[in-house]
């Protein structure tokens, strides 16, 4: 009898890249179901859209490459670069925002290097700092959690260009904390900016998804360990020092993207270092380039430009990290 | 203005007083391109062997992608260590064919010594009237025993077919 | 060194569904032909020294060792010797090579045995030659020569045997427990006898209750620690094992020996167990023939240089869904083109593998860097790097990434979410690797006789020159005298 | 001092020469191929642009300046730049015979490199003075050298990838740069 | 003749673009194409360049040390800049203010050396000449095809401050590609220069690709 040969292992595989991002976007649904809440239906919206988005300009993309479209869609990391990416975004932004943004980031950010796996840049980022240098207008009106806003209201507000009711938005706490800073006033007086209690929920429902996902062994411990360390050290240190001047280092844990960068943008495999002790170099960078960015420069949040500059410098960094035991 | 041409031939000086007393020997750049090149002695490159075809290149006599046997690998290195362009394989001189030593049919060989001289590495044995035969483990498959055989019984084949020489394939 | 008392791990590895059958040893009798090729590992050829038409007996030397990493080869029934020609052999390639062949006739008539009944008394060398002269080798699957293995030049102060069938479906060696552990645990200290280790240890795996307790019963008298170690993929490696064991990592380009450690199979201890007391070369093991693919699993005490579809028929034949034909397990076995070929020293399992125990044809996607292959690598390598040069033609930076350490032992494959055939791919790296070495040393050998040549040329060009010279001179000579003489002459 | 530090913070990250002022395109998108040569550009570049940022400061201010010859800083510039590569090389020729020999073909062109020029030209427009030319030069030199580095590295990766056709070589490291360029816009405001 | 100069003109333009093809040159390139008028001013500044060093060395060929010809090139460009330089200064005193120290730094446009180096050092006058202009038209349109997408992108405009370049009568050139636009910021800034060239030089290899098929 005549059989096919072939090389070993002659095992069947229960792994996949599907099963993965299948797994992440499990563990971003308490955060989604949470800001829905919070905020109403405008993040429903901007994920359908962005999902969408995603989904057509892979396709395009792939038609042009004349490749198979399906196995790229069925992936899901289109999707879940979306749904990053709708998250990270205001949720009453005009529809054009997240459009665009999802636009550039799967085809300047994936599809020109050749899809998944060899994107240097994580493409959720690529298209938020796209957004942000961009539209810095509408990228800062955040609206205010108090009410949340009906179906029709976030339509009218996401479609009907302009015509954002009063009152509903507002700048993040960072935003405020960076402003009122500039404008001379100590920490302790920002303190009393009044701030919704119910707001923390959002970190902690990060912080559940990222926890879910490192018992189910999907990410690494090491990343957002490190990155919480490289964001927590500095400022600790700081803090120490003068503590009306710099925030608390809980403060930089809760506010902002902390939690989403250490468990779901960090550990994103494609654009990080590979080696373990490259992981600790990686995040370790993204957390004190966080705290930094925070802290000195420009923008009131840093996570995506220290995410897109620790992604850059990976390659480096696995390089330098290699071990050379022989 | 004059102050100017002053400073200018000042640095000139300068240069020329540092490139005099830090000139530094030419190197053997001759041994370090032959020995990326593969050594077939075949003669495709239209110089009589490896090394005369190495010469030629650091004289400029030659490009470096005259090599069929070493293909675009041997290009590479030699563009590496060049620091040129990487380029391809110019088809005038052949192309790169799978590794293959010579082999003698046995009863159609006269004995006529006509493929002993040409052979670049005195891998053929035999003698006149004598049945020839291709040292397999010395044959650097040039090719260049063929042409002269009266008979035409010297024939290329895989240079690779035992399981113990096999390798796994991407 | 002490007693182990505590286990450690090696990086690394998985846990597999065992799929693990130990059974009563069936015999698989004689089949009409026995094939034996001469390919023993790697480029080493026995040498035959019986040809077509000779009559053999069970147990007769049919082919010396070629050289120092070969062994002999002997019948493993009486018979006459049908041919020496190209066959399939149990080698990935599929290719074919030579071998003998032996047309049985059923007698089972064997060579007169030389047994010894006190080992002790004969000197070291003396029972490693024996050893030898049966041809054993590690029956792990390595087939390196034991005897070889046996006379490591360092001083060895513990003797491990390997008993941890780690991969997936073998159960061969446990079966061998099962049956023979009052005689295998003689061969354990023979071996102990030949390496001269003040400890002995046997290792194996958690998940062999019943094996346990028949060694136990076995090692009641002597000083053998028995050790169960975790069930965890390739436990059964000898470096892993030894890492599990003492917590040293052998580095990957030298011997354990280089400890003070030497590894044998349990296999391997009963076969000399059977040359030394029993003075019977190596001619048969057992083998398990297991899978899907077969109607029912057995573990077969089967005569080396049978054809697989012999035992295979021993086993009731094939299922219907028969996919693949593997030699060795899951991990790491070898697949086959035939059941004509014949099972060899090596060959520890038979598995007949159905669709639902492959792998799905799935799609093999791009690398997305997870690291899950570098989590599970058992020897700390970064497989998605590897994978990263290996893909791009960059060998330099694969060796850099320590390729040639792999162990090819396809825990990186299994784990890897884009289906990437990595194992494949390594092994074809490795295989440019040589090739590369042997077009090297083929040019640098190229080279020299180019040179020789057209010194040689040279040399005769200026021989040449000389002799016109001298000609010339002595014309000139000559002609000189001849003027001188007429000169002379009128006079 | 501080002032000194947040200057030369700013030269490397904030406006950074390459990725921001667009100075020295020419060898970032040429050598950086491989990492080793880009290292070896890198400390070429920084050797000449201290230098040459010293020299041309020293030349404007004692020489132009008192003889009212402004107008011909450029030409000057260029000579002294020359003047600085050419001696660069013969040194890396004695010292790196195998650094040469790999950027052999692009040591002159860091004549050509704008960002050499440029520096000498910023230095008179933003008046630095001497100390300052100094460290705007090494500034420059080492933000020239880090992205030099880190864009080798990820050419490294990109070169492997299966980029579509059209987008092979030039323009996916032009895109490349760009992202890089955005990335590094996270820094505006920190000096 | 007439073939070789249409010829050279493709190739100038197409085949052999200094900014697209070569990627001589594209530091000025980058910095100064935000908008077309800028793109424009410097396009002029560096065609003017070529064409003149080109005819300058092709005329002093004859004369020079093999050797040292290199610095030399480099010393007469460096000439005419300064004499474009102080012209600029003197006429388009806005424009010479926007684009900087990009115009001395076309003395360090590879492409002009390159073009010396490869055409005008062994070529006479007249086919340097016509070759300057040809490169230097293709580097133009380059430069303006780029200045024109990202001021598009950026403003949703075209030709804006064109009076920079053309005098106060050209105020009211400005056109508004969209109404109501809110701008993509980014294409004004260094990152979109860099991806907005990249995209156009992705854009001319599809070209290529696609006439080559047919």
């Amino acid at each position: 009898m005549q059989f096919p040969i072939s090389s070993s292992p002659f095992t069947p595989r229960n792994n996949s890249i599907s099963r993965v991002m299948l797994h992440v976007l499990y563990a971003l649904l308490p955060v989604t179901a949470i800001h829905s809440y919070l905020f109403g239906y405008g993040l429903l919206i901007q994920l359908l859209l962005a999902v969408s988005t995603a989904l057509v300009t892979e396709s395009l993309c792939l038609l042009l490459r004349k490749r198979a479209i399906k196995p790229a869609l069925y992936d899901l990391s289109a999707v879940l670069s979306a749904v990053l990416l709708a998250l990270a975004i205001p949720s009453i932004a005009p529809w054009w925002v997240i459009v665009s943004g999802m636009v550039f980031a799967i085809g300047i950010g994936k599809q020109v290097y050749g899809g998944l796996g060899y994107n240097p840049f994580n493409p959720a980022m690529v298209g938020y700092v796209f957004l942000l240098i961009s539209f810095p207008l509408q990228m800062s009106l955040w609206q205010e959690s108090s009410n949340a806003l009906s179906l029709s209201d976030s339509l009218a507000i996401i479609f009907a260009n302009g015509s954002v009711l009063d009152g509903i938005s507002g700048a993040t706490l960072l935003d405020g904390v960076k402003t009122q800073l500039s404008t001379g006033l100590s920490l302790i007086d920002i303190k009393m900016l009044p701030v919704d209690e119910r707001l923390n929920l959002i970190p902690f429902a990060y912080c559940v998804g990222g926890l879910w996902l490192l018992h189910k062994k999907i990410i690494q411990w090491q990343i957002p360990t490190a990155l919480i360390l490289g964001l927590c050290l500095p400022a600790t240190l700081a803090y120490l020092i003068d503590s009306r001047q710099f925030s608390s280092p809980i403060f930089h844990l809760v506010s902002g993207a902390t939690f989403c960068a250490a468990f779901f943008i960090a550990t994103d495999p494609v654009t990080a270092a590979t080696s373990n002790k490259g992981r600790w170099i990686y995040a370790g960078l993204i957390g004190c380039l966080i705290y930094i960015i925070r802290t000195w420069g420009g923008y009131p949040e840093g996570v995506a430009f220290a995410v897109l500059l620790a992604n850059l410098a990976a390659p480096s960094i696995d390089i330098y990290t290699r071990s050379k035991i022989r | 203005m004059l102050l100017l041409c002053l400073v200018f031939s000042l640095f000139a000086l300068l240069l020329g007083f540092a490139a005099k007393h830090l000139q530094v020997q030419g190197e053997p750049l001759t041994e370090q391109i032959d020995a990326l090149l593969p050594q077939t002695q075949c003669g495709q490159c239209n110089f009589p062997g490896c090394r005369p075809y190495a010469q030629a290149i650091v004289e400029g006599r030659a490009e470096i992608n005259q090599c069929p046997p070493g293909g675009d690998a041997t290009i590479a290195a030699l563009a590496d260590l060049l620091g040129r362009e990487r380029v391809t394989l110019n088809a005038e001189f052949g192309e790169q064919k799978a590794a293959a030593v010579a082999f003698i049919i046995e009863q159609d060989c006269i004995g006529c010594v006509k493929c002993i001289p040409p052979c670049p590495v005195d891998a053929i044995l035999g003698a006149s009237k004598q049945m020839h035969t291709v040292i397999a483990a010395e044959c650097t498959g040039c090719e260049l025993c063929i042409a002269p055989c009266p008979v035409d019984c010297i024939i290329m084949r895989p240079a690779h077919t035992k399981p113990s020489q096999w390798q796994w394939q991407r | 060194m002490a007693a182990i008392t505590q286990l450690k791990h090696f990086s690394g590895g998985l846990t597999l569904a065992a799929h693990k059958q130990p059974s009563n040893i069936l015999d698989s009798g004689i089949p009409n032909e026995l094939i034996y090729p001469l390919l023993q590992r790697a480029d080493c050829y026995a040498q035959p020294i019986v040809k077509t038409g000779d009559a053999v007996l069970k147990g007769q030397l049919i082919a010396h060792a070629g050289s120092a990493l070969s062994t002999p080869i002997h019948a493993a029934s009486s018979g006459v010797i049908k041919e020496i020609a190209a066959h399939l052999i149990a080698h990935p390639s599929g290719l074919t090579d030579l071998c003998i062949v032996i047309s049985t006739d059923g007698l089972d008539t064997a060579l007169e045995p030389e047994p010894c009944i006190d080992y002790q008394s004969e000197s070291i060398s003396d029972l490693r030659t024996k050893i030898q002269q049966a041809g054993i080798v590690g029956l792990g699957g390595a087939v390196f020569p034991t005897a070889k293995k046996l006379a490591a030049p360092q001083k060895i102060d513990t003797l491990i045997i390997n008993a941890a069938e780690c991969e997936p479906y073998i159960s061969c060696d446990e079966s061998l427990i099962l049956a023979h552990a009052e005689q295998l645990i003689q061969g354990v200290l023979i071996l102990q006898y030949i390496t001269q280790a003040e400890q002995c240890i046997i290792a194996l795996e958690e998940s062999m209750p019943q094996a346990f307790q028949a060694l136990q019963k076995a090692t009641q008298k002597e000083a053998i620690q028995l050790i169960r170690v975790p069930e965890i993929y390739p436990t059964g490696g000898e470096k892993q094992l030894i890492q599990v064991l003492t917590g040293k990592k052998i580095p990957a380009q030298s011997l354990p020996a280089e400890q003070g450690m030497l590894c044998q199979n349990i296999g391997t201890a009963y076969a000399v167990y059977q040359a030394i007391i029993l003075g019977v070369p190596l001619t048969e093991r057992i083998i398990t023939v297991t899978g899907k693919g077969i109607q029912h699993s057995q573990n077969i005490q089967a005569k080396i240089g049978t054809p697989i579809k012999h035992l295979i028929a021993e086993c009731q034949g094939y299922t219907n869904d028969v996919q693949r034909l593997i030699m060795g397990g899951s991990m790491m076995g070898i697949a086959l083109s035939s059941d004509e070929i014949a099972v060899t020293k090596a060959t520890n399992c038979i598995l007949a593998l159905s669709s639902e125990e492959l792998a799905a044809q799935t799609q093999e996607m791009p690398c997305i860097r997870c690291g899950d292959c570098a989590n599970v690598c058992p020897v700390e390598l970064l497989p998605q790097q590897l994978y990263w040069y290996g893909r791009s033609q960059q060998l330099e930076q694969c060796l850099d990434y320590r390729l040639l350490d792999c162990i090819e032992c396809g825990c990186c494959d299994i784990v890897c979410p884009s289906q990437i055939p990595l194992v494949q791919l390594f092994r074809a790296i490795k295989g440019e690797h040589t090739i590369k070495q042997q077009q090297t040393a083929q040019a640098d050998l190229a080279k020299i006789r180019y040179q020789n040549r057209q010194t040689r040329f040279a040399n005769a060009e200026q021989e040449k020159k000389d002799k016109a010279a001298k000609r010339q001179a002595a014309i000139d000579k000559m002609k000189a005298a001849a003027a001188a003489k007429k000169a002379n002459k009128p006079d | 001092m501080k002032h000194y530090l947040l200057l030369l913070l700013s030269t490397i990250l904030v406006n950074n020469f390459v990725l921001v002022k667009f100075l020295g395109l020419c060898p970032f998108l040429g050598v950086s191929r491989r990492l080793d040569s880009a290292l070896g550009m890198g400390l070429a570049t920084t050797f000449v642009l201290t230098l040459a940022s010293v020299s041309s400061y020293l030349l404007y201010q004692y020489l132009l300046v008192p003889f009212e010859l402004e107008y011909l800083r450029t030409i000057s510039f260029i000579v002294v730049i020359a003047c600085v590569v050419q001696l660069t090389e013969i040194l890396m020729h004695r010292f790196s015979p195998s650094l040469h020999r790999q950027l052999g073909l692009y040591l002159p062109l860091i004549t050509t490199n704008c960002a050499v020029l440029g520096v000498a030209l910023l230095n008179i427009q933003a008046a630095h003075g001497f100390v300052e030319s100094i460290v705007f030069g090494i500034g420059t030199a080492l933000g020239f050298s880090l992205v030099l580095l880190l864009f080798a590295a990820l050419r490294e990766r990109i070169d492997v990838a299966d980029v579509p056709l059209p987008f092979q070589g030039a323009s996916i490291g032009l895109i490349t740069a760009g992202l890089m360029s955005m990335a590094f816009m996270g820094f505006i405001g920190l000096a | 003749m007439d073939k070789n100069i249409r010829t050279s003109f493709i190739n100038g333009l197409w085949h052999n673009n200094q900014a697209l093809v070569a990627l001589l040159g594209l530091c000025p390139l980058l910095a100064v194409s935000n908008t077309v008028v800028n793109s424009l001013g410097l396009a002029i500044a560096t065609t003017l360049t070529l064409v003149l060093s080109n005819g300058l060395i092709a005329y002093s060929r004859g004369f020079i040390l093999a050797e040292i010809r290199l610095p030399l090139f480099v010393l007469m460009i460096a000439g005419i800049v300064t004499i474009i330089e102080l012209m600029m200064n003197a006429w388009f005193y806005q424009l010479y203010k926007s684009l900087g120290i990009f115009i001395p730094l076309i003395v360090t446009n590879c492409a002009i050396i390159g073009r010396a180096e490869v055409f005008a050092s062994k070529n006479p006058v007249l086919p340097s000449l016509l070759d300057g202009l040809v490169m230097g038209l293709g580097f133009s349109v380059a430069l303006i095809l780029l200045g024109a997408l990202r001021e598009v992108l950026s403003m949703g405009t075209l030709f804006s401050q064109a009076e920079l370049l053309f005098g106060a009568s050209a105020q009211h050139w400005q056109m508004n590609v969209f109404d109501d636009y809110s701008g993509v910021l980014l294409a004004a800034l260094p990152p979109g220069a860099f991806i907005a060239l990249g995209l156009l030089v992705a854009l001319k290899n599809a070209l290529d690709l696609l006439f080559s098929k047919k």
